[in-house]
């Protein structure tokens, strides 16, 4: 049954940040110095062909464009700037759009106004209600304690609610990439894959290793985009974890708990150090990956770095005895954090998760290809010679 | 007629002064309508044709650089508007040569003829100016070679001015030519022979010119001809003096794959058949005298004299033919396929030689091996006739070519020559495999197409995708590339890999450029008069081009367009008047011959 | 004959033959031959001083042949031959041994080397005794031109020829000038005018008094050989009868041009079954009108270009037709233009863009979002209409080779790029004008790197797509290199005869007609009435194919004689 | 001294010739066995040349033209592809070596080429000994 | 010589015997002949024995016809004594001139002739194994017959010959204009070829002729032939454009090719080679595999260019011993 093509979707990928991808006359350039394009999974130029081509069901099932970390490789080499890494940063922008049933992030992506909008609206109602309810139960010279204006069991409530909400998204939408990748016909994936390639997803999450292998073969400068992403990555979990799980710990004081704290302190530079080197990269356009920005990636980073200003900042203050400066930071901080946490599953950060799990169905994937490769091969030898 | 002048760019950056053009058209009493429209304006037919019924226009120019991009929605607009659909002229800035700044009068001129429906062609004739009858072809390949013989044959003077020691050019590089695979050295040799003979044409081979004076129809040429070194009249070629020349340096003839000496031969069928001297490496002449000099002393002729100096002679002239040919691009450019870095990385024309009869392997198919060099003491890599044959071949299309990163254009034939490639591969070692990797086969010439299939008949595996690169793991080259037919990555382990790399202008071709005051176009190529109408004609009366420095060609197009230049020779001298400078002309002098090819 | 006095002429060429060729020992061989008067041996006989020697001898010994062992024969026969011309001897009653390039460069044993040379020098010697005196004769080369055809191909060597003065005839079939190309509205790559184009040539010829142009008329018969051509010329112009009009002309063009392929021999495209699958023509008239629309007259939202119809596949033509890629793009372009919310997919194979801005063009192209999508050689889209509910007319189901899908492709309007095909007239002009064709049709020029314009039968020309599909600009070049040919050749008034041809004597020829198939120029005729056969010198090329097949032995190859060969063979062998 | 065989070339002027000259500019070095006669074209060979050699004395003959396709008079050497059969029946039926007469395609820029036809044709002929052509019509005059 | 009676013999060497029989097949002619000559000589019709030769006075012929071919020491010593005894010697018929078909003989050897005739013929009785020598001893006295030549020779091989008149045989008109050639005593010079002319048959054959392409060669019987057309553009082999006419082109008139037996024309010096260089540069192929199968169609190509003039060829004879 032939698959009917859609010129039009090219357009729609556009508002998506795509560039020039009309420009690519399948030279195959791009697939051949990719480091990670492999027998199994060749890109960037077959993503490149279907979204030319609008095969939409193709490129929603695909799972290439978050095997790419954007080298950049492809677009320097490329003969007739058609772009293909931006073309595979903005895909991935798309199935994140794809993936979220609730059509949120498709709106933010389509016009950063909208994200942005709704970023200030929840920061300013949770301001407001973190205000309310200081004022109600505290005061606002007492950061910690008995009678606290934000009360760290509160806000540890407060955290939780939020997360799981946050995780109850994350959720749906990692079940339906899942629906998408893995449940295609005529490929069948024995369960016990699943479980052989587990590992896979606290190794990559961890470890970012096939960023790194982006870089393979380039001048050490190139590798600083890899460690602040890492960077990020890692201060970004800790932090999680720390203020879901440790939040008393972590908020009280004035003395320092190193237990807790030591880990706060590297996560905040984690933090720090990769979204001002991002920001600076952004604007500077340092590295090919970050010569095209869309919207969105502004108001991530910026969002970001926020938060962890505003995270150290009040965490300082409380220090050195400034109460109320302290909480009123922390309001702050905590006015921004409650957008940050909503909206990510329908924003960039989720590829977190994707393209952590993207990674496991790849591992699975290939195994799988291969043992039905094997499997053909016996038939064959078993197969009389004709 | 009630005209519309609508200006529309379709790139950044016209050359010509929009605005003023607009001013002077509005002036024109005819023109009912001017709008400035800018670079690639949204055009909505519907609007369009509002305006045109409103103001009663019956005749619409489009101005630009390439107006024509935008002709289709005004021709449709005059329809849904009910007016005539031919009354769309076009004033064409590009077309009609109005490419510099400094070219606003003519850009007025075209739009002042289009506005009169008047071709500009016709009425932009320079006046006629009477034509020495002698002229001067700068490049002796085969494009030069025909060009002089077409018109030298026609009984009139040639001066064929020569940068190298012989002509011959590139051609006489090739072992066999595409399609017909018929030996380029059978069919080129007998013209280079009657060229040398020729009582009509005067020779310079080592020469440049040097500097041009006068106007069309009488030009006066500066030729440095460089001290041979050698005497042509009395060598008789024993080639004694190069048995004992002690300086080895690369051969250009053979693509720097073998060696020649300081005094030397480029190849044994050159014209003129005698040795010269490399000036630049001869021991003697760089010593001032004091060191060397075998060959005179052994040359039993005594032939040879190296204090020679170079002498510079000027001819009258009526017409400049330019030939100047290509280079190659540099492969080294390209790290990615590791030229230079793996020796068994060839360019097309390092291969020519090597698969040619006259070649140092004799036409063998081999890789390179090390051998130890005693004169320079070191571990080289050469062809030996003895070396190894290439158990796979892999050839390369496009290399640099179609690349915006190196040649954006198609240089028209690598396709063809490497398909030959594969077909002399598998002539000569049948159980060789042979990989194509290409983007487009480019098969377009007579017979070019059952060529292809041909090869493909043979057993070359094609494949489409240009690979990407090339590297070594144990001591074979691994081609890698994406079969986009396949739908898959391919790692192809080889012997040898062959790079079609593609053409780029000659490397006197900007020189050339500022003595003669032709135009270049964006790739560096001579810019023609015009495209369809004037192939082979330039901006400046009396001087043409022919060949690939126009543009890369074939050989049947090249030497189609050698023997048109001749045409235009022969046109001007016959009838001993011949166009003078266009640019000459004046707005007012070309208004007014519109006006009366406008009555007439 | 046999008190002729032969000269025999040693070159030691420094070393290069005396260190491996006994000279001395030669010299003296030679002198012993027959006929042979002096032998002398001198370091570079091609010197002036040696030439001078032999100028000499000539005049003191009365000497009526010459033989020269020396360098190869295409070194320095043109010199020795000038130099007993000045002696006053015919001067091909001269001979060359080779006794450098083919005996002493590549042997080392001395006593062999000199027996060859012995036995060469005496071939030359042998063969010189039969040699005799040749004159380059000349015939009358008559300056007006045919040119059959009134295309651009036509249009642009007639005004070549004319503007140098001289006087052309152009035939036009049709009604009106300017062929195929009048019929197109833009030229690709850059989107000119091709109405300004030809108006501007159109022009010029009518201004020309110089050129004759006969509309409705056609080649009826050509006479005679080159310079001396008498056309029959059959003009239906106006006339109620034909009238035919005899014109002597030296030349003949044929820029006959071509056709287009007709695509209602594709089934699968269903050209004309469906209403809205046109050829790249008919969307030619279209964009002159200004109307991009369906038959039904609605603004398609979806186009779609195929290219290569009829070109490059088994069934129909082998070859590619040159042109259609770049018109194609400039099809996307127009539609863009008119129509700019339009969808265009472009169905190619491979895009042929290999001419000066053609790449530029494709990507421009590219850049305005026309979907390029390939189909393999000798598969074939199929079109069919589309179902009710779909946003377009017609689908094109095609098997995509860059994605490896099978796709439809939504369209309203379809153009099909037609490719070039030769006329169906051309093999009656091909027997007219007496040149060969290939067997797609194509006029077959006489080297097909070399001489492109040229055909095997001398002064007549073709040019342009007569010949081989072709663009604007290489019909152009080599209009005007047909016509450079022609200026050359009526520059020197006369056609220079080479005195070395084939003759048939008369006496011995028994008209058995062997040897007229044989001459790839076609320089034998037969004379029916006389029933013998007979070269006409000015067209042979002196090849002896026809001398060496004639049973009768009633061809005489001049120079190259049995009698003279025979001689040689003795010698060699002595 | 051992038998040197006498070996009668036939070579067109536009390609083998040329590649003769060819091989003699680069020095490549070849039996001297052989004795050329230059013609203007392969085509030009009349098979009696052949005979006449042969009867002469010659113990090969060798004929070169340009390869198929490359006929400076676009198909002579064809002619001379079709006359050998024929003429080697013949020759067969006489009773003479098919080695002894022998056709190459030799193209102007083939020098290596040629010393290797020669070289290879001598050495061939060398083995097969003498002509007896010329010594038999000899004896059978002796016999009267 | 109206006074003294033109004397001449007519001598049958290796032959048939068929140009003998032309001379007779010149109807009442051959009276007028017996009006103006004494034949002194002519074993085939008159009495006359070689003593009688022998004791004539040199050069006490006016003319010798000779026809056949020179196979033994007989025909030699005959052709010797002959050329002595007469003032003209004509080679008369193919066999003469040039060997005609009794050369083809030369394309095998002696011992095979001998072993083939007198050893394995089906016809000899069993046992006897007799090959003749030139002498056999018998009770004392030794019996001669003439030697066998290893190959068989034309007449101008042996002596000198005055003129040539081809023909298998000479066509009776032929026959005719030459003995009144010689009696009116206008003859060309010396070693010309008489009673034939100097072009091809073609040029006295009807049928039409046009450009020339062979694609296979047939035998008369393999297809129904047009007769108006050239026999060669049909593909039968037709030796006579190679061939000189004179005959009245006997054998192409009934269909037959024709066979060559006037022989070569005057500039050509081998008629074999002359005819293949004509007939393969007509065969319509570039293609040596299609060629060969062309070529092969014909049985025996040799026989067929030199069927009657091996002996006169370049080549003369097989090369084998």
């Amino acid at each position: 049954m032939p698959i009917r093509i859609n010129p039009k979707l090219i357009d729609e990928l556009e508002l998506f940040g795509s560039e020039d991808v009309q420009n690519c006359y399948h030279c195959g350039n791009c697939s051949a110095v990719c480091p990670h394009a492999d027998e199994v999974f060749v890109f960037p130029r077959r993503s490149m062909r279907s979204l030319q081509m609008g095969l939409e069901r193709k490129l929603e099932r695909s799972i290439e464009p978050w095997l790419c970390y954007y080298c950049g490789q492809c677009s320097e080499q490329c003969p007739r700037n058609a772009e293909p890494g931006e073309t595979m940063m903005s895909l991935r922008r798309w199935l994140i759009s794809r993936y979220d049933f609730t059509g949120l992030s498709r709106l933010f992506y389509k016009s950063w106004k909208t994200e942005l909008a709704a970023v200030v609206l929840i920061a300013v109602l949770a301001a407001a209600g973190l205000l309310a309810y200081g004022f109600g139960q505290g005061s606002i010279h007492i950061y910690d304690g008995v009678g606290a204006f934000l009360p760290s069991s509160a806000i540890h409530v407060f955290d939780l609610t939020i997360g799981s909400l946050m995780l109850l998204f994350l959720l749906a939408n990692s079940i339906r990439m899942w629906w998408l990748i893995m449940n295609r016909n005529g490929e069948s994936t024995p369960w016990w894959l699943y479980l052989r390639k587990s590992y896979l997803l606290p190794w990559h999450f961890f470890t970012q290793k096939r960023y790194a292998e982006c870089e393979s073969g380039k001048p050490a400068s190139v590798h600083m985009p890899w460690l602040a992403h890492l960077g990020l990555m890692l201060g970004y979990a800790t932090m999680l974890v720390l203020v879901m799980l440790f939040l008393p710990a972590l908020q009280e004081g004035p003395q320092i708990r190193w237990s807790t704290h030591a880990f706060g302190y590297l996560a905040s530079i984690g933090l720090l150090v990769g979204t001002i080197y991002m920001i600076h990269g952004r604007l500077k356009k340092s590295q090919v990956q970050y010569v095209h920005s869309h919207g969105s990636d502004w108001i991530f980073l910026i969002l970001l770095f926020l938060i962890a200003i505003s995270g150290v900042l009040q965490h300082i203050l409380h220090r050195i005895g400034l109460p109320v400066a302290a909480n009123i930071t922390y309001v702050v901080h905590l006015a921004f954090v409650v957008p940050w946490l909503l909206r990510m599953p329908f924003t960039k950060w989720a590829h977190m998760i994707y393209r952590t799990l993207a990674m496991y169905f790849a591992g699975i994937r290939r195994e799988a290809l291969a043992k039905q490769i094997a499997v053909a091969d016996t038939v064959q030898q078993l197969r009389p010679a004709a | 007629m009630r005209t519309a002048v609508y200006f529309c760019q379709v790139e950044q950056g016209g050359a010509i002064n929009v605005e003023a053009v607009a001013k002077y058209a509005s002036n024109l009493p005819w023109v009912a309508a001017v709008d400035v429209l800018g670079i690639r304006p949204k055009l909505e037919s519907s609007v369009l044709a509002g305006q045109i019924k409103a103001s009663e226009i019956e005749r619409i120019v489009i101005a630009g650089d390439s107006p024509g991009f935008f002709k289709p929605v005004f021709t449709r607009a005059m329809a849904t508007a009910g007016k005539n659909t031919n009354e769309v002229r076009l004033a064409s800035f590009r077309a009609h040569g109005a490419r510099r700044q400094d070219a606003l009068e003519r850009a007025k001129a075209i739009v002042a003829c289009a506005t009169r429906a008047v071709p500009f062609p016709l009425a932009a004739v320079p006046d006629n100016t009477p034509v020495h009858p002698a002229t001067l072809i700068i490049g002796g390949g085969i494009a030069g070679i025909q060009a002089a013989l077409e018109i030298a044959d026609a009984g009139k003077p040639v001066y064929l001015v020569e940068r190298t020691g012989t002509i011959g050019g590139h051609m006489a590089m090739f072992d066999k030519t595409f399609p017909t695979l018929d030996c380029a050295a059978c069919i080129l040799t007998p013209k280079m022979v009657s060229v040398g003979q020729h009582d009509m044409i005067g020779l310079f081979t080592n020469s440049q010119l040097e500097e041009l004076t006068g106007s069309p129809g009488a030009y006066k040429a500066k030729i440095r001809k460089r001290a041979r070194r050698v005497d042509i009249k009395s060598c008789v070629s024993c080639g004694i003096c190069t048995d004992h020349c002690p300086v080895v340096v690369p051969s250009e003839f053979d693509s720097c794959i073998t060696t020649r000496k300081a005094i030397y031969i480029p190849f044994p069928q050159a014209v003129p058949n005698t040795y010269l001297v490399d000036a630049e490496n001869c021991t003697y002449v760089q010593s001032g005298g004091k060191k060397c000099g075998a060959c005179l002393k052994k040359c039993p002729k005594e032939c040879i004299n190296l204090n020679e100096k170079d002498e510079v002679i000027e001819v009258e002239i009526g017409n400049i033919i330019l030939a100047t040919g290509y280079d190659v691009l540099d492969a080294q450019k390209i790290a990615r396929y590791g030229y230079g870095k793996y020796p068994n990385v060839l360019t097309a024309l390092e291969f020519e030689r090597l698969t040619n009869a006259s070649g140092p392997t004799g036409g063998k198919i081999v890789t390179k091996t090390e051998k130890y060099d005693k004169r320079t003491k070191t571990q080289e890599w050469v062809f030996d006739p003895a070396g190894e044959s290439p158990r796979a071949v892999a050839i390369v299309h496009c290399v640099g070519s179609r690349d915006s990163n190196y040649n954006s254009y198609c240089s028209r034939v690598c396709c063809m020559y490497s398909l030959k490639f594969a077909h002399l591969v598998k002539e000569k070692l049948h159980d060789t495999t042979c990989y194509e990797f290409y983007i487009d086969m480019r098969a377009f010439g007579k017979g070019y197409e059952e060529f292809a299939e041909r090869i493909k008949q043979e057993g070359t595996f094609v494949v489409r995708g240009r690979s990407a690169t090339v590297v070594e793991s144990n001591g074979r080259l691994v081609v890698r590339g994406e079969d986009i037919i396949k739908d898959t990555l391919v790692e192809f382990p080889v012997d040898m890999v062959l790079l079609a790399v593609g053409l780029i202008p000659d490397r006197g071709t900007e020189e050339i450029c500022r003595m003669l005051g032709v135009e270049r176009d964006s790739d560096g190529w001579f810019s023609e008069l015009d495209y369809n109408g004037n192939p082979t004609d330039t901006e400046r009366g009396g001087i043409y081009v022919a060949g690939v420095c126009q543009g890369p060609k074939d050989i049947p197009d090249t030497v189609a367009q050698a023997s048109a230049v001749a045409a235009g020779v022969l046109r001007s001298i016959t009838s001993g008047k011949g166009l003078g400078h266009r640019s000459s002309l004046s707005l007012s002098e070309i208004e007014a011959r519109a006006n009366n090819l406008q009555t007439s | 004959m046999h008190n002729s006095k032969i000269g025999v002429y040693l070159c030691n060429c420094g070393t290069n033959i005396a260190k491996i060729v006994d000279c001395p020992a030669l010299r003296e061989y030679a002198e012993a031959l027959p006929n042979v008067v002096v032998s002398k041996e001198y370091k570079y006989m091609c010197s002036n001083p040696g030439q001078e020697m032999i100028i000499q001898d000539i005049k003191d010994h009365g000497l009526d042949r010459v033989v020269v062992a020396a360098c190869s024969p295409r070194m320095h026969e043109r010199t020795f031959r000038s130099a007993i011309q000045t002696a006053g001897l015919n001067p091909y009653m001269f001979e060359m041994a080779n006794i450098r390039e083919q005996c002493s460069w590549v042997h080392e044993d001395t006593w062999a080397a000199t027996e060859k040379a012995k036995a060469l020098t005496k071939a030359a010697v042998l063969r010189v005794l039969h040699h005799e005196p040749l004159e380059r004769m000349s015939v009358k080369m008559c300056p007006s031109t045919l040119v059959i055809g009134g295309g651009i191909a036509g249009l642009t060597t007639a005004l070549d020829l004319a503007e140098a003065g001289q006087q052309v005839y152009i035939v036009e079939k049709k009604d009106q000038l300017g062929g195929n190309l009048a019929r197109v509205d833009l030229t690709a790559p850059y989107l000119d005018s091709a109405r300004d184009l030809l108006t501007e040539r159109i022009t010029r010829v009518r201004e020309n008094n110089k050129i004759e142009v006969m509309l409705n008329s056609q080649l009826k018969s050509l006479e005679g050989f080159v310079g001396n051509f008498v056309a029959a010329i059959q003009i239906q112009d106006g006339r109620p009868v034909a009238e035919t009009k005899k014109l002597e002309v030296g030349n003949v063009v044929v820029c006959t041009g071509y056709k287009e392929f007709d695509a209602g021999r594709i089934t699968h495209y269903g050209y004309g079954k469906l209403p809205n699958v046109i050829t790249s023509f008919e969307f030619e008239k279209m964009l002159k009108a200004g109307r991009v629309e369906t038959k039904e007259g609605r603004i398609p939202q979806y186009v779609a270009i195929i290219h290569c119809v009829g070109s490059r596949s088994q069934e129909f033509h082998g070859y590619c037709s040159r042109v259609c890629c770049m018109t194609a793009l400039k099809y996307a372009h127009e539609i863009k233009s008119a129509i700019p919310k339009c969808y265009v997919s472009d169905v190619y194979i491979d895009m042929h863009a290999f001419g000066k801005g053609h790449e530029d063009f494709y990507k421009r192209t590219s850049e305005v979002k026309t979907l390029f999508l390939m189909y393999g050689k000798n598969e074939r889209p199929v079109i069919r209409k589309a179902d009710r509910g779909d946003d377009c007319e017609m689908l094109i189901e095609v098997n995509e080779k860059l994605s490896g899908e099978v796709i439809e492709i939504p369209a309203d309007l379809v153009i099909l790029m037609v490719g070039m095909e030769a006329r169906e007239d051309s093999s009656e002009v091909a027997r007219s004008v007496n040149i060969s064709q290939d067997k797609e049709g194509w006029f077959i020029e006489s080297h097909p790197k070399l001489d492109p314009v040229a055909t095997t039968t001398d002064g007549i020309y073709i040019a342009g797509t007569c010949a081989s599909p072709k663009d604007i600009p290489d019909t152009v070049a080599q209009a005007r290199a047909a016509a450079a040919r022609i200026l050359g050749k009526i520059a020197r008034g006369k056609i220079d005869v080479e005195a070395v041809y084939a003759e048939v004597n008369q006496d011995y020829c028994s008209g058995c007609r062997m040897c007229n198939e044989l001459c790839p120029y076609s320089a034998i005729e037969y004379d029916e009435q006389k029933r013998r056969s007979k070269v006409i010198s000015a067209v042979c090329k002196a090849c002896g194919a026809c001398v060496s097949s004639c049973p009768s032995g009633a061809i005489k190859g001049r120079h190259f004689t049995d009698r003279q060969i025979y001689a040689q063979i003795e010698g060699v062998l002595a | 001294m051992s038998f040197e065989p006498k070996i009668v070339g036939f070579l067109c002027q536009w390609c083998s010739y040329t590649g003769a000259d060819l091989a003699g500019t680069s020095r490549i070095q070849y039996r001297p066995n052989i004795r050329v006669i230059r013609l203007m074209c392969s085509a030009r060979v009349d098979p009696s040349f052949i005979a006449k050699s042969l009867a002469d004395g010659a113990d090969g003959v060798l004929v070169c033209g340009c390869h198929p396709g490359d006929c400076h008079y676009a198909e002579g050497n064809y002619k001379t592809m079709r006359r050998f059969p024929f003429l080697k029946k013949m020759l067969a039926a006489y009773g003479i070596e098919d080695e002894r007469v022998r056709l190459e395609w030799v193209s102007a820029s083939e020098g290596q080429r040629f010393a290797d036809v020669v070289n290879d044709m001598t050495e061939r002929i060398r083995l097969l000994g003498p002509s007896r052509v010329r010594s038999k019509l000899q004896t059978d005059k002796a016999e009267r | 010589m109206a006074d003294k009676k033109l004397q001449i013999a007519l001598y049958w060497s290796a032959g048939c015997g068929g140009c003998d029989v032309a001379v007779l097949d010149t109807d009442e002619f051959i009276l007028e002949v017996a009006k103006l000559a004494d034949i002194r000589l002519w074993p085939i019709a008159v009495d006359g024995k070689y003593k009688d030769i022998e004791a004539m006075p040199d050069g006490e012929l006016d003319l010798t016809l000779f026809n056949g071919a020179v196979r033994n020491s007989e025909n030699e010593h005959m052709a010797k004594l002959l050329r002595k005894k007469s003032k003209l010697l004509i080679a008369f018929g193919s066999c003469a001139h040039m060997g005609g078909i009794p050369g083809l003989a030369n394309l095998t050897t002696r011992d095979d002739i001998l072993t083939t005739v007198y050893l394995h013929n089906p016809s000899i009785e069993t046992g006897n194994q007799t090959i003749p020598h030139p002498e056999t001893k018998v009770d004392g006295f030794s019996l001669h017959i003439p030697e066998f030549y290893k190959r068989v020779y034309k007449l101008s091989d042996v002596v000198d010959v005055d003129y040539f008149v081809p023909g298998c045989p000479p066509a009776p008109h032929q026959v005719k204009n030459v003995l009144l050639a010689v009696v009116g005593g206008q003859l060309p010079p010396k070693g010309s070829v008489i009673g034939a002319s100097d072009r091809a048959v073609c040029d006295d054959c009807a049928r039409e002729k046009t450009e020339k392409k062979l694609k296979r060669l047939h035998r008369p019987h393999e297809i129904i032939q047009d007769p108006k057309k050239c026999l060669l553009e049909q593909g039968i082999l037709c030796v006579g454009p190679a061939t000189r006419s004179g005959c009245g082109v006997r054998c192409p008139n009934t269909g037959q090719g024709c066979r060559g037996c006037y022989g070569p024309l005057p500039n050509v010096i081998d008629q074999g080679t002359k005819f293949i260089a004509a007939l393969a540069s007509i065969i319509d192929s570039r293609d040596p595999k299609e060629i060969q199968q062309i070529i092969d169609q014909t049985p025996d190509m040799i026989a067929i260019a030199y069927r009657f003039g091996l002996p006169a060829s370049l080549l003369q004879r097989s090369m084998r011993s």
